[in-house]
């Protein structure tokens, strides 16, 4: 149906556009294990996308599959939430510590999400959530240890993070906020409710942000977007651009 | 004497050197700048193929991609891992690379510009690669035999896809098996140039073979390459760009062309096409992870204290 | 009490007032902020079009949009001059715009997503813009009144290239029409909000309308727009996304609905989509290009030392 | 003809390119004017890729146009030298100093073909000479001033303007090597054979590099390359993906 079509590219969009993000760092991560580390994470999100994204495709029952919708969607068909888009560096967008703090962040409410996703009655996103806990519970254990190391180490340490949590802190109440499709699939017993996930995903980040003695952020919601109406920020086209060039360059192309 | 005498009947009966064994200064030496240069090579070899990353023109292959490079920031751990037995510092090894005082394969200083370059470099430049390192699984040096097995067999499985990928090219549009004739026309000679300069010219290789750090000269490993990859050329439908390449009945092996040697050393000393770019990309990711480094440290340190405490 | 009531005898004589003249403090606080303000939106607004030159489909289209972006500096520079004639200092100015304490006009606060939309801000956007700009060219303080008739007359050509870059468009694929179409429904209300509070919220209007620094109602002259658009729009083929609007007959001028003061007041307080991004990179821009203005100021105080002595 | 294409080609791609390069610094700039200045010189330089563009593919007698040529051709059929291409900033990859570097010597050998251009048996090539000329040696006087402010102003401006020549120079013998069509063409009195070119551009970049107190950098020249073959650098795939992308996104499209 068009509704589970929409909603696999949503969570697979998610997915799809953060390890776009995550790989820039290949080559570029402050120390070599954090190079594996981050290739690792994006890898999990890559194939996480790509069984949404081939979902999607199925449901659509267009005649597309995960290329063509990876590679030639324009940007106002994406449905990803703005949060994974957003440049968090390596570059002068951001820098670790803000890659730390967005992983962290959608670590957390991916994980709570999965979670539940695992009892939907669309056997192919209850098997997707299934073999995503185990990822993203990872994913998520990364990034807190990286804030407590961060938020604990030197003092521009700290100050880089606690920066990098200002810099993604006002895309967070999208994550929350229920598209009209997320809410009838919810009815439908397919879909998770985002709302449902804020109060254990506050828990946990108030956990984190204890440990690592840090305030959590009282930057207000951004205007503009949402995302999953295909209203992103001006960062996206940048990134469709680099990413799809090739595939576009060449139709018909085998690869 | 009695030490020195152990040590040469281990490397003789081709058994391995361990770390706590008693080595010669100038074996130590020899492989400490082996291992490290070798260990360069697969970090600044992540930078050419991840190059290609974010454009890969599908899912798989952007996740084949990925996985290779980021198996490549492995192969270099295990390799500083393998120098530290020596009593290298990493830190130490990074800096004299980023310096410019420690050398890495000039293969990486040859820009990759399309996405058939990533097939090439998994055929040819891993191909290359393994013809070199496979002697090396052998080596006297434990640790670093060790490490090689590991990673040879890892390239191995890169080199294959490299090869599927251009399989899979050359049976898609005209344009495509243009972009992989064009890649193989860029990477062909200077993969002929990974095995070093010819015999007459090179150093140090009587030393190294006796030592079993090296076991074959470059000549001989670059034939073999050559008689390897002609027929794998010939299945693909790629024209090598020898015109003197050809099958010689009397040697058994392949005649080739004449290595551009001007340009062999153009680029060893560092006017090649990137050799500017890959060391100062390697110096700013360093640089620009210093303060996250630091943070890990003084993090660990404070808990340390703190456990020590308690 | 002389050479106020001789600066309330010009201005109510629509006279222009001069650097030169006496004037209240009050009006050139006044007019110092509303002139910045001004040139800061012109600085800004550099961006969201800056942002598709790169880009742009056609190379005719890159030629007029970086024109266009070129003739935005422009009109920055003439209103700085502008404000400078009444005592302002372009350094403090720009310091008071990347810290936040001067403001520029909200619209710019809203992303541009498509090249549609680029199109879309010649049209509504810099029609807005001219909207509350025409007055101005008889607004009482003569540097800016001189400003505007050159600031208008360019915006009026933005504008037009802006509808005849949106009536191509809608001439062409369906796609094209789609994107237009999303323009349009993107930045209409953002538009609209171009005219600030409504009159029963506004306040200053009465002493700048006395000072002839403002001419109409913030609501006088949205309703201008809005009765001006609308053919456009129709001609263009697009749907302006508000239900309400219709032609009134007994009014003589379209209904239109309500606009969501909330967004209003959360883009003008900070919160927009890009409010962060547009003041962060008008910031890195100045900060990065510190250097530059100081080696030339350097380089011209050493040549002026030079040619004192010569 | 082919050749006549082929190195109409090489001058426009050359414009188009840098153009594309200094029009990044729109909004960017270390001062307003400057602003407005490398916006002018980025627009002339368009102005010639466009007839030089829209002369190759009235030459080439295939069916396409400059924007066809500008955007539907693949990396390595841009015919441009690698010296337009590399990144000067704004951003990580240069910076103002080395934006200037490369304008001045670009601007100097550009006007120095441009000057014998004019005389051309190609009529469209001698008008756009002509009408360059004039423009280009503007662009020059720019560059030269800029160097001179920035080699004689603080000691930081003039690190700045040291390590933007020696970024830059290693492209610079590309220009002067006359690729095959140059020299038919040149033979033909069509084109400007490149390596006559040498000593007056080494004339006057000395004169400015005297004036400036600046030594003539030493370093040697790159391998790899010619541009002029569509042997490009690293960063000209992404330049271009940014470039192209929408246009190929849309085909069909009217602009």
């Amino acid at each position: 149906t068009d509704d589970l079509a929409a909603y696999a590219l949503m969570l697979g969009d998610d997915a799809l556009i953060l390890s776009q993000r995550l790989a820039e760092w290949t080559s570029r991560a402050p120390e070599l294990e954090e190079d594996v580390a981050l290739a690792n994470i994006a890898l999990d999100l890559l194939g996480q996308a790509r069984l949404l994204l081939t979902r999607a495709a199925e449901a659509d029952g267009v005649a597309c599959d995960e290329d063509t919708l990876a590679f030639e969607r324009d940007e106002h068909e994406f449905r990803n939430t703005r949060l994974v888009e957003v440049d968090c560096g390596p570059g002068p967008g951001g820098d670790f510590a803000a890659t730390i703090a967005r992983l962290l962040v959608f670590a957390t409410h991916r994980l709570a999400l999965l979670q539940r996703l695992v009892g939907s009655r669309d056997p192919v996103l209850s098997a997707v959530a299934a073999k995503g806990v185990k990822e993203v519970a990872y994913h998520r254990d990364h990034a807190a240890q990286w804030t407590l190391r961060l938020a604990g180490g030197t003092e521009y340490s700290r100050e880089r993070m606690i920066a990098g949590l200002d810099l993604v802190w006002p895309y967070v109440e999208e994550l929350f906020t229920a598209h009209p499709v997320e809410a009838r699939l919810a009815d439908a017993g397919v879909a998770v409710d985002p709302a449902e996930l804020r109060a254990e995903v506050d828990e946990v980040l108030d956990t984190v942000f204890t440990a690592a003695d840090l305030q959590r952020p009282t930057a207000a919601a951004r205007a503009g977007g949402p995302g999953r109406d295909g209203i992103h920020t001006e960062a996206m086209g940048y990134l469709l651009a680099e990413m799809q060039h090739i595939h576009r360059s060449m139709p018909g192309a085998l690869w | 004497m009695e030490l020195e005498r152990e040590f040469e009947r281990v490397v003789a009966a081709d058994h391995r050197v361990e770390p706590r064994d008693w080595m010669p200064d100038g074996y130590r030496k020899t492989l400490i700048r082996q291992i490290a240069q070798h260990a360069h090579s697969e970090i600044i070899g992540m930078q050419p193929e991840g190059n290609w990353i974010s454009r890969a023109p599908s899912l798989r292959r952007k996740a084949i991609l990925l996985a290779k490079v980021q198996d490549e920031a492995g192969h270099g751990l295990y390799l500083y891992a393998a120098a530290e037995t020596l009593g290298a510092d990493r830190e130490d090894l990074t800096t004299k690379l980023i310096t410019g005082r420690q050398k890495y394969s000039s293969i990486f200083n040859y820009p990759t510009l399309s996405f058939a370059d990533v097939g090439v470099i998994g055929w040819l430049v891993d191909g290359a690669a393994i013809c070199n390192q496979v002697p090396l699984c052998r080596t006297s040096y434990g640790p670093y035999a060790r490490a090689m097995i590991r990673v040879c067999k890892e390239e191995s499985f890169h080199q294959r896809q490299g090869y599927e990928l251009l399989l899979t090219m050359m049976a898609g549009t005209r344009d495509q098996r243009e972009m992989v004739q064009r890649a193989v026309d860029r990477f062909w000679w200077p993969s002929l140039m990974m095995f070093g300069p010819s015999d007459t010219e090179s150093t140090n290789t009587e030393q190294s073979m006796k030592w079993r750090i090296k076991r074959h000269t470059n000549d001989e490993l670059r034939q073999k390459f050559v008689d390897m990859t002609v027929p794998q050329a010939a299945k693909l439908g790629v024209t090598l760009p020898d015109p003197d390449l050809k099958w010689n009945p009397e040697r058994g092996h392949h005649d080739f062309g004449e290595i551009d040697w001007t340009e062999f050393w153009q680029v060893v000393h560092g006017d090649g096409p990137c050799n500017a770019q890959r060391v100062e990309h390697r110096r700013k990711a360093h640089e620009d992870g210093a303060w996250v480094r630091e943070a890990a440290a003084a993090y660990a340190a404070k808990k340390a204290a703190k456990e020590h405490v308690a």
